[in-house]
């Protein structure tokens, strides 16, 4: 195949089995999540897990003084490639046409340098995060292969559209090509593995606020 | 009433009979071009094969010396936009002076010569300098049906084996020669391919472009004339002197990529600005050519200059590589309909898949045996 | 070629040059000047090909302006007209080949004590000789034969 | 698959529900929780990372409750839950988790790790994997009616010297009066002065209240252990005593997981909502004190500090009205780094105290406690938890240190104002 038929591909039938494999992929999950429901709770409640659901689900985001100094590393550096992976999936330009053919909604990208900057740092962020995965007892304790298999496909998609940016190694048509089809692994990959939070973590967070909320605790 | 003239008195280089021992220093002069002339044709050549003026020189010496070598060009299923292209100018060009120093023995739609006389002269230079001609194509190769397009009843397939046989080096000029062009375009109904598909003994110089940039053509015609070689070539055959750059990396538009300014539509701010033309589809940054550099008409401009997003036209597929006016990153499919269906199709497995893990938590709950004081210390 | 000609008065071509495009303009200057530097330390010669660099619309008559116009202006005719101007920096010769249609085929600049195209060639100066021999044959035998 | 496995697989199918199956998909392992747990930061173990607490039943879940799960189950690529998970795991889900918490309040994609611990022992105790003394314990609740074995003559045993000794009198089983008392065992045993001090307290502010002879023991081994049935029975003698005596309110004691039990389990476990509302003494005391209705003569001096039960604060919502009850008795009131919804729990909750088993790890991680209090130096440590106090006295012992421990009820009775009668 030419790499002019990769990137055929990879636009073309690779993309519809990803979004077919992500969407459905997400939804089956969020329904087998939803449908194994919860009981009612029957206890007289001091707040509203309702507010104190939706509470958590933006106040998790920022953690308590303590935590961070115990967590230092691990905050600042999941806050650095998490903003770094928005900041690049979101606000450059080419990726915005994509969600804009999905949605028909848009929304101003960010000057391509800049992204690009923030390519780099978020490529570095999630080495170091590695690093760290691979000297911090309890996250090597807690990984598997499957921990290393998703940090790679996370880190894949940057390293390749910095190359396909910078025209490094390949031809224009394979760079690109070789970016999309790593986008795809990533979406396929988002179901079935710990990616999904990424969709799971509202829920989540809301659940674990209901239960303080209902108690007149903030989570 | 003028007479018509012939193709032969537009294009000298035409002729049915060169004067094969002469080399090209001499037939230039022989059309009464000075030194200093020649001088000036040897810097406009080296700056067209994209050589650096530093090798002017050697060109001057190599040019000096070398044999008018015969060509023989080969139409096939092709609309002569390629020819038109190197032929279009009315005054001599030095892309017609390079036409000049060759001998062209062969090309039906210029040639004077009809029928049996033209297929005769083609036959007679191929054996007059077999395995010194150089062979040039232009238009896919049927191979559905031979019938679909013949010369002189011979089809294209048997004439181009035939040819390429006793060819010292073979050029497919345009797109369509070189990767299969509109012919190839889905669903191909008669079956194109490129020349380089079907002559794979030996190598085959891919000029792409729809048309290709004149100065190409002939860049790689004087490449040969001055060192009796091929240029060196990408992975799709393409000469890198000319092809070695993405149109988007040498382009002028270039730093509003960079700063994320795009035209929007053909007619908004941003298109009267001469922003970047990425959102209109412009196939830049998978697209290899020189038109950015050489520009056309007499380097007067090229297709982002004049405000029209590159089609890519010198990249295989590209009549099938998605829309033209679609972004380069976008999804070749209807990808948000995907997106419906699998939405639903999504809801159904899920809900299928809900009500069996439901139905698996009713059986455990109905199952559900009283933890007794007993079962807390099984040993006693 | 004014592109303009050919359109009504009242067209607005659509793309304008606002700013400096490529941002070539500068690094080229710079080129010069350090091959001006060479050409007065070791005597080197060099020629930028102007056509070989992405410019934007605007830009080369940008650069034409910045090299200014200098004390020597050749106008050559061969294979077409071909003018050669000497900038406004002695030694920087800007170098515009047309066709004889004037059509401009190539642009470039010579950093050089004269451009080589200048020089009078060998074999045309050997033509050249032949051909005054002759003439000077000539004349001597129809001189001779005058007198005779 | 063994009977033990079995059960523990069927009763874990049972209690997963959408919240769990929400965080088990959420968990990107990011190893947070581990410096949330005292069990972690005090012994460096990465075993005791509160998420890999939770192994036996995420891989149920995995299993049983997700598509690709259920196919890997097939191909035999997931293994089920053995025996050995179940051992491994029995000291991780019992000895080293006080269910404190902590590391619910800290997980970034928001897991309720706590919740599941609770969900998940349900699972070890049916299956005969729980620890023996927390099931010595749960028999003696069921059995004899406390979880120490206090049978009813002790109490009244100690109701007579404490109204010997006060001269207040001690309501027992009076039908209509606006309180309920409820105590642990502990009180009863250890710090009966707790009982004389909400004698005298509501004496002073002049409300009625009762002890009640059928049911007196607040705290619930069958929360602790995880078995909802007895925990339900548990619940269901206090549910009938406040019925039979027409109570508006039960009281729960100066104990954690009582709280948890009666407050927010209690009325899910008999499967109805109360009659009757359920408040700590520190709510009631604090709604009294906003009612005027008490007061005190004199304020300490000394440096105090306050210890958060984790069942009261960060799992019950108790959290400012210890902090303005104090403020009633003390000038010199400090908190501890991460004092409130974040306090670092004493080490012995969620059942750990009763099992000897845990002995040691619950004093090798009160390092974390001490260290919280060094960092304040307090002249003396206010909590609301019998269980916290006994533990953190223990643990001061085994660190040597010397610093009073004393509840908030017994503190603020003793700076009453006698002279006044609200």
């Amino acid at each position: 195949m030419t790499a002019t038929e990769w990137l055929l591909w990879a636009r073309g039938p690779a993309f519809e089995i990803a979004t077919v494999i992500l969407v459905m992929g997400i939804i089956v999950r969020l329904i087998e999540i939803l449908m194994l429901g919860r009981k009612e709770n029957l206890a007289a409640p001091k707040g509203s897990a309702t507010t104190g659901g939706l509470r958590t689900i933006v106040s998790r985001s920022v953690p308590d003084s303590g935590t961070f100094q115990r967590s230092t590393f691990t905050i600042v550096a999941g806050y650095i490639f998490h903003i770094g992976l928005f900041v690049v999936i979101f606000l450059l330009a080419p990726h915005i046409l994509v969600f804009s053919k999905l949605t028909g909604l848009s929304w101003p990208a960010l000057p391509t340098t800049i992204v690009d900057a923030f390519a780099v740092i978020t490529i570095l962020a999630l080495i170091a995060v590695l690093i760290n995965r691979l000297n911090n007892k309890v996250k090597r304790y807690l990984s598997g292969p499957m921990d290393y298999i998703v940090w790679a496909l996370t880190t894949l998609p940057l390293i390749t559209g910095y190359m396909a940016f910078h025209r490094i190694g390949f031809s224009g048509p394979m760079l690109i090509a070789l970016h999309i089809m790593s986008v795809e692994l990533l979406m396929i990959a988002i179901p079935f593995t710990k990616l999904s939070h990424a969709f799971t973590l509202f829920l989540a967070r809301f659940y674990n606020g209901a239960v303080t909320g209902i108690k007149g605790v903030q989570s | 009433m003028e007479p018509v003239k012939s193709p032969m008195d537009l294009n000298p280089a035409v002729k049915s009979t060169g004067a094969q021992g002469e080399t090209v220093g001499e037939a230039l002069r022989r059309q009464g071009i000075s030194r200093r002339g020649f001088l000036k044709f040897c810097a406009t050549t080296a700056s067209l094969m994209a050589l650096p003026p530093t090798m002017i020189p050697r060109i001057a010496e190599a040019l000096e010396n070398a044999r008018r070598p015969s060509v023989i060009w080969l139409s096939f299923q092709e609309c002569t936009g390629c020819t038109e292209s190197l032929t279009r100018s009315h005054a001599p060009t030095i892309e017609g002076l390079i036409f000049d120093a060759i001998s062209l023995d062969y090309h039906h739609t210029l040639q004077a010569a009809a029928g049996d006389a033209a297929e005769a002269a083609r036959e007679e230079a191929m054996k007059e300098n077999y395995g010194n001609y150089v062979l040039v194509v232009d238009g896919s190769i049927p191979l559905g049906n031979p019938g679909y397009s013949t010369i002189a009843g011979v089809s294209n397939e048997d004439m181009l084996k035939e040819a390429a046989a006793g060819a010292a080096a073979i050029i497919a000029v345009g797109s369509c020669s070189a990767f299969g062009g509109l012919p190839n375009a889905d669903p191909n109904p008669t079956g194109a391919v490129s020349v380089q598909e079907i002559i794979t003994d030996k190598p085959v110089v891919n000029v792409p472009g729809c048309p290709p940039i004149p100065v190409v053509i002939t860049g790689v015609l004087a490449h040969f004339l001055t060192f009796g070689g091929l240029p060196e070539l990408d992975q799709l055959g393409r000469p890198v002197a000319f092809y070695g750059q993405s149109i988007h990396d040498r382009c002028y538009r270039r730093p509003f990529y960079d700063k994320g300014l795009f035209a929007e539509t053909f007619d908004d701010e941003g298109a009267r600005k001469g922003w970047c033309l990425y959102k209109l589809g412009c196939k830049g940054p998978t697209t290899y050519n020189a038109c950015a550099v050489t520009k056309w008409n007499d380097g007067t401009s090229f297709p982002i200059e004049a405000g029209h997003p590159c089609l890519g036209c010198s990249e295989p597929k590209f009549w099938d590589a998605g829309g033209f006016y679609e972004a380069l990153s976008t999804p070749t499919t209807d990808i948000a309909r995907t997106a419906v269906y699998a939405v639903a199709a999504g809801a159904a497995a899920g809900v299928a898949a809900g009500a069996l893990n439901k139905a698996n938590k009713k059986r455990a709950l109905s199952e559900h045996q009283t933890t007794t004081l007993d079962d807390l210390s099984p040993g006693t | 070629m004014n592109r303009g000609d050919a359109l009504p008065a009242n067209f607005d071509i659509p793309v304008r040059v606002t700013e400096e495009f490529t941002g070539n303009v500068t690094p080229l200057l710079h080129e010069v000047r350090h091959a001006l530097g060479a050409l007065l330390d070791k005597g080197e010669q060099t020629i930028i090909d102007l056509r070989s660099m992405p410019l934007a619309p605007g830009e080369e008559a940008h650069i034409e302006t910045a090299l200014g116009q200098g004390e020597v202006r050749v106008e050559l005719n061969a294979l077409g007209r071909s003018d050669i101007i000497e900038t406004q920096y002695p030694g920087v010769w800007l170098i515009t080949h047309s066709n004889t249609d004037g059509t401009i085929l190539g642009k470039y600049i010579e950093i050089a004590l004269i451009p080589d195209i200048l020089q009078a060639q060998e074999g045309d100066i050997q033509a050249g000789l032949e051909q005054l021999g002759d003439t000077l044959k000539t004349t001597s035998t129809e001189n001779d034969n005058g007198t005779s | 698959m063994s009977k033990a496995t079995e059960r523990a697989t069927q009763v874990f199918k049972e209690q997963i529900d959408a919240p769990t199956a929400a965080f088990f998909s959420s968990c990107v392992s990011c190893g947070m929780c581990a410096d949330a747990c005292l069990f972690y930061t005090e012994t460096g173990d990465p075993k005791y990372t509160p998420i890999n607490k939770l192994a036996p039943l995420r891989k149920v879940w995995f299993q049983e409750y997700t598509l690709t799960g259920k196919l890997l189950k097939l191909a035999g690529i997931s293994k089920p839950l053995t025996d050995q998970d179940l051992t491994d795991w029995e000291e991780l889900v019992y000895d080293s988790c006080t269910m404190c918490g902590r590391c619910s309040m800290v997980c970034p994609v928001g897991n309720d790790i706590a919740y599941m611990i609770r969900k998940m022992r349900e699972g070890f105790a049916a299956s005969g994997h729980a620890p023996e003394s927390l099931v010595g314990a749960t028999r003696r609740a069921v059995e004899i009616g406390s979880p120490m074995g206090v049978k009813l003559p002790a109490l009244q045993a100690q109701i007579r010297h404490l109204e010997e000794d006060t001269g207040l009198s001690i309501p027992m089983d009076v039908k209509g009066v606006e309180y309920l008392c409820m105590l642990s065992s502990m009180e009863i045993m250890n710090f009966p002065e707790y009982i004389g001090a909400i004698a005298k307290i509501f004496k002073h502010a002049g409300v009625s209240w009762t002890l009640s002879s059928e049911a007196f023991e607040a705290t619930n081994s069958g929360i602790q252990i995880g078995v909802s049935e007895i925990a339900a029975e548990l619940v269901q003698r206090i549910v009938d005593a406040a019925e039979k005596l027409k109570v508006n309110t039960v009281i729960s004691p100066e104990c954690g997981h009582a709280y948890t039990a009666l407050r927010w389990e209690g009325p899910n476990l008999v499967g109805k909502r109360f009659d009757f509302e359920v408040k700590h003494i520190l709510e009631v005391l604090d709604e009294l004190r906003a009612a005027g209705k008490i007061k005190t003569k004199d304020k300490m001096s000394e440096r105090l500090t306050y210890h958060d039960p984790c069942q009261i604060a960060r799992r019950g919502g108790v959290l400012e009205q210890p902090r303005k009850l104090i403020r009633e008795f003390s000038d010199n009131f400090v908190e501890m780094p991460d004092a409130g919804a974040m306090n670092w729990c004493c080490g012995a909750g969620g059942g750990v105290s009763s099992n000897e088993r845990a002995d040691e790890i619950r004093i090798k991680v009160f390092q974390r406690k001490k260290d919280q209090i060094d960092a304040v130096n307090p002249d003396a440590l206010v909590s609301a938890c019998s269980n916290c106090r006994i533990h953190i006295e223990d643990g001061l012992e085994e660190y040597h240190m010397e610093l009073p421990v004393l509840s908030l009820t017994e503190t603020l009775a003793e700076h009453l104002d006698d002279s006044v009668e609200t």
